[in-house]
């Protein structure tokens, strides 16, 4: 695929959604420029939302009009295969999209001007952000993935910075443009050799000039793989590459946290999996066993150990943030495992069990950080302690929350669940019976971390008496992450049998 | 003959069951009515008892047994039943005459006590389950009555709870019993394993062992018919076990009449008697037995010398002669152990009653504050005189006949062992005479307020008397009548004259001395404890056997209990917290680790990846 | 008439409705409360009571499956060569057999006395019972699920809302005792997990033409279990799929870890410690239910898949198992001689019993399963008997200590008589429950392992000496001036006293009354293992 | 070859030069710039293995671009973060950087 290709208008179509987001961005930005002072940005908030349901109804649209259901899966490439309109990308985008919908929702009427001065660019930044994140996870080139990376990853600077007067935000945008910087260096890097032993940097030539790079030059590829994987570790804030995030988590605006949490590490792993996936089949099919064994035994001991650290850190952390981050990291552990299992004949639902489980990390996330914004807003920190007696002040939001804890718990009947349930059941498939034991035992010691909050809201009496004030938005968007996450526990069938009908492995994941 | 009386026989007990339930439907309200409903249960249990045996006199009718099906666990079945034969019908008479009297004279005996009432329905039970036991037909059933009648004991030995005396001795009686009941338990279980079809009925148990060269090996049978008799031995109270029967007698003194003196430490010897041809069949359970029996009779009659509780004499009496029975089941003579268990219970209740009626009087129980009670309480004294003459074996008085039967046993066997029972019938004999006389006879010792007892006490003693009498002629040397129809064989000769004469003169001796002692004076009182005052300190603390129990028993296990439980709170329970606290210690060096320099996170990065490149593309080269 | 009832989807859910109603009630109304509360866990107690009433043992529980497919969810299809699909399917099926019954009546019993104990709770009436009753739904669920994750979820169910009712309404040590609670537990049910999904992997596996199904049903493993043609069961070389086979070393593990997940539970030494503090921290009726129920879920899965899905491996470890009965009898029991404090008696001397189970459990002998079973029912009335007196002594006397306990027969004769009562059941004397269950037990041990039942049986002993030792120390004995003039139990707390020692009697003397429930319960056990270890 | 590999051993050095003066440097404006040392490094080596690769393509030399002008934009907007820091707390030390942390 030597020759250029260019992109044609019946291209732009199917780039609707991201030409959205883009649009949607100038035009807030300009407008946020031209608003007088004294109008309340949360008008930029409500068009920000407007802009990424736009953008949602345009990826769904896209989903259904080239695949009819029954028929094979249809795959549409851009630029020469440097982007793909596939189910994988468009589910991820949903996820993507859904999620920053419901921060910037609940966001709305919770976020001040005293904490965020610049309100307006918080909202319309976010997009930007997204539209990093959808590039991610529909890229089939390195380029555009970097470039999606980048994306993101400066837009997440800005918003973490956010809260300008607060020298703790500047502190954490410092140190996640550090450690940010130097992971993508560290990606770069890689990529740059994984470029250099193929030619080329898309996926698809990467994939058939395997074979023969192989031959030449195995140890570059090595090289490059653990390259990458340190820099999207260092991403996904896997243990030992987490300690930032609880830092970058803490310095955040919460809304922001919840994006990073949710939406950054959602993409990071889809651009994960973009890469590795290929590598991943590429060793399977041919059965070359070294190198198989030691990058996915890496994915594998690195998921562990983000599962170990992220639980046991998060026992005595006080702090909620740091401990969401905490659990953050140990959750990315868990995300990682379908890509670090073998792919047999038995166990080929990678994909699905990734995804449902970001589902359900997503819908509990943000409803734990929803929660968490009204409660650190009423209790004047951010300590655990602040949650004390709050099942006397506001017993439904008490409920609720105990309902998102016990996902992230992993107890039934709850989207959390499920989601482990599938993962484990993979592990036991493949016979990694190790990974599923850690898995097993963090969760159980993750008991005792989110149980703590229970224990606080339940058991203890807190020193403020009066109710919580709740603006509409967060309660609905709080409400609606508890029946997602009972959905998801309840009814995880229907929702597994879309992805399952969507989903074809050699179209939408594997690039030929 | 279309119906008999024995196929009523199940009702006996629920005579008095259904007076228990009575009793405590109405509870503490029935203070008054209570023990006439006690009463009247008895009695009835007592008729049809009487009924029943001189049915069985008259026709000599077959045994007769019934069972129900009680628990069926896939093909194994598990049956309960009664029967009916001669030895039952003896041990339902005995148990509700002596049941039947004691009521009448609790009803005099326990007037003031608030929870008369209670009390009476705890006969009742104990009666009740006492008859179960005695009518029952297979060694499960026999179990169940068996543990039932010790709580009983246990609740009548505890019945004033207030004082702790009392509650040390119900735990005691309750626990060291246990001990037995354990035996009897794993007894049991043998026997489950290995009778043919799991059979544990009486008369099965009497085919299997008594066909010589049987399915059950020797050693086993020998095994099992030990357990057995560790059963025995707990509930009769024989040397070990016997230290909880002494202490028994903080209850009301009715109680040990009746519990611990006629019925249920005798149904150890019943035990013995009702599975006897498992002993048979081990000669060597047959000399335990006989050696147990012979030791504890003449161990319990040399405490009986020193003790100055006119109760725990008449326990330690109860022991010995328990120990004779026991002997003369070793010694393999069935009628006599159960014609001494029979006369036994007569004149024991008679004494027992007898030190009620003196307590009652006298208002303590320490022989040494009493004295010349016998001409205050002429019948009490009388009486007890006879019930005192009848333990020691005085001719023509009941206790002589059974004692004589057992010491002739007991010479055909083994000479050593007559010669230990002679020592004991001294030994009692004397005890008794020292006993009577310090009581009854020389100088009032208190202000003389000692007052017989009311009627209502006194006519169940002259009953009892009597019984004591006129029991002996069951079963002479010139006519053993008793012995063959327990045992449908024809009388033994064992009337050699020699053991006659031994016994009279034992007994005559030890009267003598008591005489001389107590009431002549020609004798010092301290003429032993002054010479041998090891001795006598020795008998006084009964051999030291509670102390080497706690020393040996208690002490050590309530030491290994409190080791266990360090073991328990910081072994077992330390691992878990250290569980807890290495997860912790992680969380906390991870907290380190964020220090808030970012350098420091990349570095940890940095070595991170190093690390795993190197572990993981090592690994090859090890 | 009540054919096509779907009592046991009544039974289990029912309190779950409770719940609900009890959460729309007005949260002041404490009586409301707790008349919905009772009646709703009267309404399966009733059910279940009539569901005994027509249980035929002969038959089985067949009559009132329940079994639809709950959840089927597609697994993969691209690399799946040869078949065109697979699924993981989970059902609903809910059915009774000869060893559930007992449980599910026990638990019928059990709950409505502790529902009628619960006048001690004195804050909070509305949460507590919200959980009271999604706890019952969890149990009732344990007891009748077959399906493996249907098990697993019930199972979890049971876990939250104990977590509350010991946080909350226990005592000082409260909030450790329940985060201990949860966390131990937990690793037991993660166990359980690890193992089941193991087992749904390989023996769950049916393959037809099309279609490979991975399900939980339990009588799917049952049946592949003794198929010699199922997947599972094939050698690597046979199937041509080494990924199906359940070899030895993958049975051994799942069958220890089911052993370690239900030991836990049960509790079996070492596992026990956390079972102390929920025995002393939580208030008494949630400890009646937990020692009176909870602790046999242990028990009903070593039998229903331990026993029954490892008969070979159990009886292989059969001597481990008696062994440590043995040490559960005895380590309960000599401990619980020398406490000090009434409710660690109680929580050593449900440790001691449970050892009884297992000795039962280890025979593999029909009257020793049956036995095990008969113990756990005995030993949940009487626990729960006990610890309602303990709750009621404990709202007089403000302690449970050993110590400052004593004469209380003086100003409560009628409570003391229980205490005595459910004391001697404890201790198993003939003519209580108790007894029934031990001598079971032991007989059905004592036919292969006479040596370990034999010093098992000494547990008798100290039972004894423990039981005495405490109950004594409370009633008899002279009585505290401060005791004197306490009242003796109110009608509510005399009604659930009285109806537990009555049933306590009643299987104490007629023992057929739940042996013939269980009647056809083993057969199928005892057949497989007559069949594939020879006797 | 050898061409390639001595731009490779360059861009290796660079790499790990910027590396080391991310771990090491305390002024946070040094630090940035050495991120930037380490892209460069990347770019180098894109540009290398464009030129002398394998398969010598353009791909390397536009990824570069990129890779150029993402870096840039990274640099301003960590230069503004630090700026808005250095406003509230006048300094560019890097171990100052410590409110955060536990």
């Amino acid at each position: 695929m030597e020759h250029l290709q260019t992109l044609t208008w019946t291209d732009a179509w199917y780039l609707a959604p991201e030409v959205t987001l883009s649009i949607a961005t100038i035009v807030l930005a300009l407008l946020d420029l031209v608003l007088p002072r004294r109008i309340n940005r949360d008008i930029i908030g409500w068009l920000t939302l407007a802009g990424l349901l736009a953008s949602a109804v345009f990826v769904v649209w896209l989903m259904f009009d080239f695949k009819d259901l029954e028929g094979a899966a249809q795959v549409h490439t851009l630029v020469g295969g440097s982007y793909r309109i596939d189910d994988f990308g468009n589910l991820l985008k949903l996820v993507f999209i859904g999620a920053s919908a419901f921060i910037v929702f609940s966001s709305l009427g919770t976020v001040r001007d005293e904490e965020i001065p610049i309100k307006g660019e918080f909202y319309y930044l976010l997009l930007p952000a997204v539209l990093g994140a959808m590039v991610m996870s529909s890229s089939g080139d390195l380029i555009t993935l970097f470039v999606g990376l980048e994306l993101l990853s400066i837009t997440s600077y800005i918003l973490v910075a956010a809260r300008k007067n607060a020298s703790q935000s500047s502190e954490a945008a410092f140190k996640y443009v550090v450690t940010g910087g130097v992971a993508s260096a560290f990606i770069l890097y890689g990529m740059s050799f994984l470029y250099g032993v193929i030619g080329s940097t898309n996926l698809a030539d990467i994939m058939s000039g395997m074979q023969g790079a192989m031959e030449s030059s195995e140890a570059l590829i090595y090289v490059s793989l653990f390259l990458m994987t340190a820099g999207f570790a260092a991403k996904l804030a896997l243990a030992p590459f987490h300690v930032w995030a609880s830092d970058v988590y803490q310095g955040a605006p919460t809304p922001v946290t919840a994006f990073l949490a949710v939406v950054a590490k959602g993409a990071a792993f889809a651009m994960l999996y973009r890469i590795f996936f290929m590598f991943m089949t590429y060793f399977t099919l041919n059965t070359d066993g070294v190198m198989k064994h030691d990058v996915f035994l890496a994915l594998a001991v690195l998921s562990a150990a983000a599962m170990i650290v992220g639980t046991a850190g998060a026992l005595r952390q006080r702090n909620v943030k740091r401990l969401l981050a905490l659990s953050g990291v140990a959750n990315a552990g868990i995300l990682l495992i379908p890509l670090a299992l073998d792919l047999t004949r038995l166990h080929s639902s990678v994909f699905s069990e990734f995804i449902y489980y970001l589902i359900a990390y997503a819908v509990m996330n943000i409803g734990a950080f929803s929660v968490l914004t009204i409660v650190a807003r009423s209790a004047g920190n951010e300590t655990i302690s602040g949650f004390a007696g709050l099942y006397h002040r506001a017993p439904w939001t008490a409920a609720g929350m105990t309902i998102l804890l016990c996902s992230l718990a992993g107890l039934p009947v709850t989207g959390g669940f499920f989601g482990k349930l599938f993962i484990l059941f993979a592990t036991v498939q493949t016979k990694t019976y190790w990974l599923a034991a850690i898995l097993l035992v963090t969760t159980v010691v993750s008991y005792a971390v989110y149980f703590s909050f229970i224990r606080q809201m339940y058991l203890r009496s807190g020193e403020v008496d009066s109710g919580l004030r709740l603006s509409w938005p967060a309660a609905v968007s709080i409400w609606l992450c508890v029946a997602g996450t009972l959905v998801l526990g309840f009814l995880p069938k229907p929702i597994l049998e879309w992805i399952d009908k969507l989903f074809e492995l050699p179209f939408d994941m594997l690039v030929s | 003959m279309s119906t008999s009386f024995a196929e009523y026989a199940w009702l006996v007990p629920v005579f008095p069951l259904a007076a228990f339930a009575i009793l405590t439907a109405m509870g503490k309200g029935a203070r008054k009515t209570g023990p006439w409903i006690g009463i009247i249960g008895t009695l009835a249990s007592l008729v049809l008892s009487l009924c029943i045996a001189f049915e069985r006199m008259t026709d000599n009718a077959d045994d007769y047994s019934k069972s129900i099906e009680w628990l069926q666990v896939g093909s194994l079945k598990l049956s309960a039943g009664f029967e009916v034969t001669n030895l039952t019908s003896l041990m339902l008479v005995v148990v509700t005459l002596v049941s039947f009297l004691v009521n009448v004279y609790s009803q005099g005996y326990m007037r003031d006590d608030d929870r008369i009432s209670t009390f009476f329905a705890y006969v009742a039970l104990f009666t009740s389950s006492m008859l179960g036991l005695v009518l029952s037909d297979n060694l499960l059933t026999f179990y169940i009555f068996w543990e039932l009648v010790g709580v009983c004991s246990f609740l009548l030995v505890g019945f004033w709870y207030h004082k702790p005396e009392a509650k040390a001795a119900a735990k005691k009686a309750f626990i060291v019993t246990r001990i037995g009941d354990l035996g009897l338990l794993i007894a049991l279980l043998l026997l489950f394993w290995y009778m043919p079809d799991h059979a544990l009925d009486f008369t099965t148990i009497h085919n299997v062992f008594s066909t010589p060269g049987g399915v059950i090996s020797v050693g086993i049978t020998t095994l099992i018919a030990l357990l057995i008799f560790v059963g025995a031995v707990g509930k009769s109270g024989q040397f070990p076990l016997h230290t909880w029967l002494p202490d028994a007698m903080e209850g009301p003194t009715p109680i040990s009449a009746l519990i611990h003196a006629a019925t249920m430490v005798a149904a150890g010897v019943f035990l013995v008697a009702r599975t006897f041809p498992i002993f048979e069949a081990s000669d060597a359970a047959m000399t335990t037995v006989a050696v147990i029996g012979a030791f504890t009779a003449i161990f319990a009659a040399s405490i009986g010398l020193a003790q100055n509780d006119i109760k725990r004499i008449l326990a330690y009496s109860t022991v010995s002669q328990l120990g004779y029975m026991m002997l003369a089941l070793g010694v393999g003579s069935v009628s006599a152990a159960m014609f001494h268990l029979f006369t036994h219970a007569f004149f024991k209740a008679l004494l027992f009653l007898g030190a009620g009626s003196v307590i009652h009087g006298a208002h303590t129980q320490d022989i040494r504050e009493m004295g010349g009670l016998g001409k205050t309480m002429k019948i009490t004294a009388w009486t007890f005189g006879i019930g005192a003459l009848a333990l020691s074996g005085i001719p023509p008085f009941a206790g002589f006949w059974s004692k004589d039967a057992i010491l002739a046993a007991a010479l055909d066997k083994n000479g050593i062992l007559f010669a230990v029972g002679a020592i004991a019938a001294f030994f009692t004999a004397l005890y008794m005479a020292r006993l009577y006389f310090l009581v009854f006879a020389g100088k009032p010792k208190q202000d003389g307020h000692a007052h017989e007892s009311p009627s209502v006490m006194t006519v169940p003693l002259i009953v009892l008397a009597i019984l004591s009498v006129v029991a002996g002629f069951v079963d002479t040397p010139f006519k053993g009548w008793l012995g063959e129809w327990l045992t449908g064989e024809a009388p033994e000769h064992h009337g050699s004259g020699i053991v006659m004469v031994v016994s009279v003169a034992v007994g005559l001796l030890g009267i003598y001395i008591g005489w001389l002692v107590y009431v002549k004076g020609t004798v010092r009182r301290d003429a032993v404890s002054s010479r041998a005052p090891a001795l006598v300190r020795t008998l006084e603390r009964k051999y030291y056997i509670d102390e080497l129990y706690d020393l040996l028993i208690v002490k050590p296990l309530r030491s290994f209990g409190k080791a266990l439980q360090a073991f328990d709170d910081y072994i077992v329970d330390g691992v878990v917290r250290l569980a807890g606290y290495s997860t912790s210690a992680l969380g906390r060096l991870n907290s380190r680790l964020q220090s808030g320099q970012v350098q420091t996170y990349a570095l940890t990065a940095l070595i991170g990846i190093v690390i795993l490149a190197l572990a993981i593309a090592g690994r090859r080269f090890w | 008439m009540l054919d096509n009832v779907p009592i046991l989807s009544l039974i289990t859910f029912a309190p779950l409705v409770g719940s609900l109603i009890v959460l729309l009630l007005p949260g002041q109304r404490s009586q409301w409360l707790r008349i919905t509360a009772i009646a709703f866990t009267v309404i399966p107690l009733a059910l279940t009571l009539w569901l005994f009433a027509a249980y035929e043992p002969s038959v089985g529980g067949a009559a009132y499956t329940e079994h639809e497919t709950w959840l089927t969810i597609p697994l993969n299809k691209e690399l799946l060569q040869g078949f065109e699909s697979s699924q993981l399917r989970f059902d609903y099926h809910l059915t009774v057999d000869g060893i559930s019954m007992p449980l599910v009546i026990l638990t019928g019993i059990v709950s409505t006395m502790a529902a009628l104990a619960t006048v001690h709770i004195r804050k909070r009436w509305k949460t507590f019972y919200v959980l009271f009753l999604l706890l019952l739904t969890g149990i009732y669920g344990v007891f009748l699920s077959r399906d493996l994750v249907l098990f697993f979820i019930f199972f979890e169910v049971t876990l939250i809302p104990m977590f509350f009712l010991i946080g909350i309404w226990g005592y000082y040590g409260r909030e450790k005792a329940a985060t201990r609670f949860l966390v131990y537990n937990g690793l037991g049910s993660a166990a359980m997990l690890l193992s089941f999904l193991l087992l749904i992997a390989t023996l769950g596996l049916s393959a037809t033409d099309s279609q490979v199904i991975f399900s939980g049903n339990y009588d799917v493993l049952l049946a592949n279990l003794t198929d010699p043609q199922a997947m599972a069961n094939l050698t690597a070389d046979q199937a041509g799929a080494a990924e199906f086979l359940l070899n030895d070393n993958m049975r051994w593990g799942a069958f220890v870890l089911l052993m370690i997940a239900f030991g836990i539970k049960v509790p079996i030494f070492p596992f026990h410690t956390w079972m102390l503090r929920v025995h002393t921290e939580a208030p008494p009726s949630i400890v009646m239910i937990h020692s009176g129920i909870l602790l046999k879920m242990g028990v009903y899965g070593l039998i229903r898949f331990g026993a029954f899905l490892f008969p070979e491996q159990l009886h292989d470890w059969s001597t481990i198992i008696a062994i440590l009965g043995v040490i559960n009898i005895l380590y309960g029991a000599i401990i619980a001689c020398v406490q000090r404090e009434f409710k660690l008696v109680l929580a050593y001397s449900s440790i001691s019993h449970m050892g009884i189970v297992l000795l039962g459990i280890a025979s593999l002998e029909e009257v020793g399963l049956q036995g095990a079973i008969y113990q756990s029912v005995s030993h949940g009335l009487i626990s729960a008997l006990l610890f309602l007196i303990v709750g009621s002594l404990y709202e007089r006397t403000q302690t449970t200590q050993l110590d400052e306990l004593g004469g209380l027969a003086k100003s409560m004769p009628f409570m003391s008589g229980i205490l005595l009562v459910g004391g001697l059941a404890s201790l198993g004397l003939p003519g209580l429950s108790g007894f029934v269950g031990e001598f079971l037990s032991f007989l059905g041990l004592f036919g292969s392992m006479k040596w370990i039942t034999a010093i098992g049986v000494l547990g008798v002993l100290f039972a004894a000496i423990y039981v005495l030792r405490s109950i004594l120390s409370i009633t008899y004995g002279r009585t505290p001036e401060a005791f004197e003039n306490m009242k003796d139990a109110r009608f509510i707390e005399a009604l659930p006293m009285i109806a537990l020692a009555a049933l306590i009697v009643l299987l104490g003397v007629y023992p057929s009354i739940l042996t013939d429930l269980m009647q056809n319960g083993f057969n199928g056990l005892l057949e497989q293992l007559h069949t594939r270890v020879g006797g | 070859m050898t061409m390639l590999a001595s731009y490779l051993t360059l861009a290796a050095v660079l790499f790990c030069v910027g590396l080391y003066g991310v771990l090491t440097k305390r002024n946070a404006i040094v630090v940035l710039l050495c991120i930037e040392l380490m892209l460069n490094a990347v770019n180098l080596n894109l540009i290398a293995f464009s030129k002398y690769g394998v398969t010598p393509s353009l791909t390397g030399q536009i990824f570069s671009l990129f890779t150029m002008t993402v870096a840039a934009a990274e640099a301003a907007v960590g230069m503004a973060v630090l700026i808005v820091w250095y406003r509230n707390r006048a300094t560019v030390n890097v171990d100052e950087f410590d409110e955060l942390r536990g």
